[in-house]
């Protein structure tokens, strides 16, 4: 075992606005859902799911703050640190699955998108604030039977939010399993949505992450350790979690609202 | 089943597994979920005065044999975590607060709002050897740690145990210090000052540079400590370093511990860890024909 | 093959590995297969005065993660130790002569033997962690171990190493000590102060019961010591504890280690353990297009 | 890994005058000619041969002292502890084997005997100073196509040492290999005779030994160490070796005349 282990970019594709995806090698078994710390060295370490988890791994990063302007930057021959692979994964059902992913989300399902291997049953709503932001779309369409898109600004695709969208297409098919990942917000009301309908979700969520393997506590969200307890949880956890959709914790352990 | 229960300076726990400090304690409801599990006690995360953001990642580095953290402390501050600890007594175990500070008028003040909460004792980190101006910088000086558990003993009725660094030739002189002040027991030990260097990054991988060692690399430097410990003093000692599995727990005992705290493990075996080493323990007893720990407790002195 | 010369206050090693005390360092001919196995110098079994057979086995307990030891510091003395020398400096590779003793006098005397016995440098243990009275009692205070040096000094005109322990808060005062002295190197780390013990036996393993820790368990300890003293001193440090590989070796450069010591890798991988990490040290630097190893070393306190 | 680990005796046999056997579980691989240590708590550790490699394994001990003693009054149920097992191990010839035991040195050698798994290619030669001594001559019929013995005192067999039976058995057959055990000046007698005839051999030698991993340098033989590279050494190696048959070392790595 190597801790903080440097493999070296060997692909940078521009996802759309802010969005850039990473591609290297990195010899370590990984399950879509699953995340990995990445270090830059003076800088910061920080959780990224792995938008790809077969040999040739990937990451996805939106640019929000210094870490991600950062990997956003990097070129070929660069290289990053990595640890994990980390967290549980998704399980996809054996009926139909609805994929729903608001914002970055895209990275972490698109992996199990693909592992299903049958585009009959795989369907994705895929939501963005607007146009430009709106990736995997063609990714998506190789692995699903149908991907719709939204923007919140009506830019591109239906206006509104991935979860009026997902609302449309439960009204048109009945799915086994509602896979997600996006803000928290968003998730809270398509756990609303899911119980309407009474229909299975595995949601990946994310808190503040620093040791990764459920040691520090930083990632709590009740009593659960979302690094190691998650990131994907199911209904009836997150049903209930009291924390889910309200609050976060930030870095010295403070109560935030989400 | 026979009885685990252990009395650690009066405190009963319905089993010798103790949640040890800075493990996922940062919160009530996570200090709740190890009482869940099986722990027959759980210490907070180190809680000071102001709230402190702790050090930039990386603050972990994970090792074949143990784990090397520098979090830095980390923690909402003793105002905020009054709520946590509604929540955490809740458990019906007995809730250890742990608390960090620079001064004996820190700890004094600490303790007193760590009694308040409902802290069934408190435990004084004298040891962390990763941030500076706090921990093991003030617990290696004898006469230092003295006149902190008096400060303390002055301001709280509940008992207080006094954690200590395995960095120093003089943990059994401190551990004396520690008696001699009133202290109601002792927590061996806290982790052992280190540092990884990466090789591509030609530079120390935390943030912080150095860090604290743990896990099983830690243990035999924690049973020589308690051993040294126990040959000494007659305060309990609670063990910590190392234990992943109720031999290693039962070794601890042996050299002299009435309980012992888990920390790293919860990384690599989870929560569960706590009812695996209880059950083994009493499967333990079960073979032996014997009634309790107690008669277990420091016969490797013998 | 580039070059993996380096020089350590002088002596110039043809690689920077060399053989820990104590590990097969007791015969001549033992030396001797250490270099040829590839090391690039080698170091004795510490010699005291007198015929000392050493602690009843067990002396060594091994564990997943390194070896804990207590032989107790065996040694035919120096009187009789003339012999191997005379075979030992046949190898053609600097022999460093260990020793301990009990006083500043002790130490003098036994390092003017090594010097005459062809020693090309000599090295104090002054950290054994479980021979009472010997090593890491008196390593642990600087102004005794100002005194050891000038001692030494003042017989020798060797390079005198001083061997530091890590049980101690102070060993970056005790380094200063060394520097202070005149002392012309130091060597970091001794094994850690440690105890196993044996459920079913209901005692310490070790007949002495205390022992010292090593293998990879201590690396991160070590590195963190060697990273330390390298802030605060000009003298080269050279580096032991935990290394098996040319990884391990090349952090303990970074940390600021001149040259590095190897010991339980010996029993675990064997005498071809120098020439592996000679040989990774060598493809590493003529994959980064470097001409020697002089500027890594350190560079992680950039 | 566990060290120094406790284990039942299972079985005591007394094999002889002055020895035992003691057969217990230690689910350890083992080879033939391998050693372990054996930790009796409050006495010493000590090396000894595994005279039984399998699952049901065994030590034969000759009492000489303290541990030995003790080891020797050891009943059923009692119990003792382990490490190991340790060193190189003996690899007979697929041509016809001498095996020549003196001694204990049979606790080392009825393993390979068994190993090989054809009488036909395993010759044996057991020396000892007595009849009382002389052990294990029905275990090795059971694996040998001949067996011959040889007591001191000529009390047993025929009267001599297990060289000059050797000698008689070498000289009516051929041999491809010698495997042997015992007196070391006896060893050091085999070694000429077998440099006479030509024939490769194998001898398990012993040393003091504390730590058994090849660490401390104790059982140190010239720069090799019995515990690591040996016990088990070919013609070749002890030819080169100046010590061999003349010293040892004692606890303190004093050299001692044998
Ligand atoms: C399990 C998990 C998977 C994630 N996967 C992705 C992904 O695939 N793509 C992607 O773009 N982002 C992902 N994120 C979010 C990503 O980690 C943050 O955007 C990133 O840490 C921000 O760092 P920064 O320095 O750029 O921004 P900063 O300015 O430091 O912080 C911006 C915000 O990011 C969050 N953040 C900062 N540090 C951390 C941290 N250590 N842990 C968690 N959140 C933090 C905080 O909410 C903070 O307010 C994931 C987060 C988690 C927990
Ligand atoms: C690889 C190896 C395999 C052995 N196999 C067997 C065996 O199968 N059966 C058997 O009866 N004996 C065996 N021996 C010898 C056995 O280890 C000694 O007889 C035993 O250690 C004596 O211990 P004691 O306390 O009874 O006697 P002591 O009175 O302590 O010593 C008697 C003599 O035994 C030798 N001895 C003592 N301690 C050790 C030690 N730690 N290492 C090596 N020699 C020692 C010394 O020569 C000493 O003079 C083996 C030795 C070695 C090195
Ligand atoms: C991530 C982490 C955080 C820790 N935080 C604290 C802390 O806040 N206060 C404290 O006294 N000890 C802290 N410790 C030390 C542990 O409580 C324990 O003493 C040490 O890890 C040895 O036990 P272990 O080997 O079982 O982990 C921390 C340890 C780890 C691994
Ligand atoms: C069996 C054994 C014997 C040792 N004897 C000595 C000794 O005589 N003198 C000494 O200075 N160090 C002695 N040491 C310590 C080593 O030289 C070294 O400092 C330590 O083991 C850390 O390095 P490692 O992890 O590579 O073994 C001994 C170590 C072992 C394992
Ligand atoms: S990030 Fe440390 S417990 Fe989850
Ligand atoms: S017994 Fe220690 S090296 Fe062989």
């Amino acid at each position: 075992m190597r801790s903080q282990m440097f493999t070296e970019i060997r692909e940078v594709v521009k996802e759309g606005k802010g969005f850039t995806t990473l591609r290297f090698r990195f010899a370590r078994n990984a399950l879509p859902g699953q995340f990995v710390m990445v270090w830059l060295p003076d800088i910061d370490e920080i959780p990224m799911s792995l938008s790809y988890v077969e040999d040739f791994k990937g990451i996805t990063v939106r640019e929000v703050g210094v870490a991600t302007r950062a990997l956003s930057s990097l070129r070929v021959g660069d290289s990053i640190a990595l640890r994990g692979p980390f967290g549980n994964h998704f399980e996809p059902s054996h009926g139909l699955n609805l994929i729903v992913s608001g914002g970055t989300g895209a990275a972490s399902l698109m992996p199990v998108a693909e592992v299903v291997g049958d585009k009959r049953r795989v369907d994705v709503a895929i939501g963005a604030r607007t146009r430009d932001e709106v990736i995997f779309e063609n990714r998506a369409r190789l692995s699903s039977s149908e991907v719709r898109v939204s923007t919140d600004d009506g830019t591109y695709g239906m206006k509104g939010t991935a979860v009026d969208l997902a609302r449309i297409m439960m009204k048109e098919k009945r799915y086994d399993m509602i896979l997600a990942c996006g803000p928290e917000m968003m998730l809270r009301s398509l756990l609303e949505l899911s119980k309407e309908y009474g229909i299975s979700c595995q949601f990946s969520l994310e808190r503040f992450m620093k040791c990764g393997v459920g040691l520090c506590g930083s990632c709590a969200l009740d009593g659960k350790r979302v690094c190691a307890d998650g990131p994907v949880f199911r209904r009836e956890e997150l049903e209930s979690v009291s924390e889910f959709g309200k609050y976060k914790r930030d870095e010295a352990g403070l109560k935030v609202s989400l | 089943m026979k009885s685990l229960r252990v009395s650690v300076a009066g405190i009963i726990l319905k089993n010798p597994t103790i949640l040890a400090s800075g493990i996922i304690g940062e919160t009530g409801r996570s200090l709740l979920s190890a009482i869940e599990a099986g722990a027959g006690a759980v210490v907070t995360k180190s809680i000071g005065l102001n709230v402190r953001k702790g050090n930039t990642n990386p603050t972990l580095v994970e090792l074949p044999y143990g784990y090397l953290n520098a979090m830095g402390l980390p923690n909402p501050g003793i105002e905020a975590f009054g709520e946590e600890m509604s929540i955490a007594i809740r458990g019906g175990a007995p809730v250890i607060g742990s608390v960090f500070g620079q001064s004996a008028e820190d700890f004094a003040l600490l303790c007193s709002r760590m009694q308040k909460y409902g802290a069934s004792a408190v435990e004084l980190n004298l040891s962390c050897p990763h941030a500076s101006g706090y921990g093991m910088e003030i617990g290696v000086d004898p006469d230092n740690v003295s006149q902190i558990i008096r400060a303390v003993k002055r301001s709280v009725s509940i008992p207080v145990f006094a954690k200590l660094t395995p960095n120093t030739e003089r943990i059994v002189e401190v551990g004396r210090a520690v008696q001699e002040a009133g202290g109601d027991g002792i927590v061996a030990i806290n982790t052992l000052k280190a540092m990884a260097v990466s090789i591509e990054a030609r530079k120390p991988i935390l943030s912080n540079k150095i860090g604290g060692l743990s896990g099983p690399a830690v243990k035999p430097v924690g049973l020589r400590c308690v051993y040294e410990l126990y040959e000494e003093l007659d305060v309990p000692i609670i063990g910590a370093g190392g234990i992943e599995t109720w031999r290693d727990a039962l070794e601890y005992m042996m050299a002299g511990a009435v309980a012992v705290q888990i920390g790293s493990a919860v990384g690599k075996k989870g929560l569960k860890v706590f009812g695996e080493i209880g059950s083994g323990l009493a499967r333990y007893l079960k073979s032996r024909g014997m009634e309790g720990l107690d008669e277990l407790v420091g016969v490797a002195h013998a």
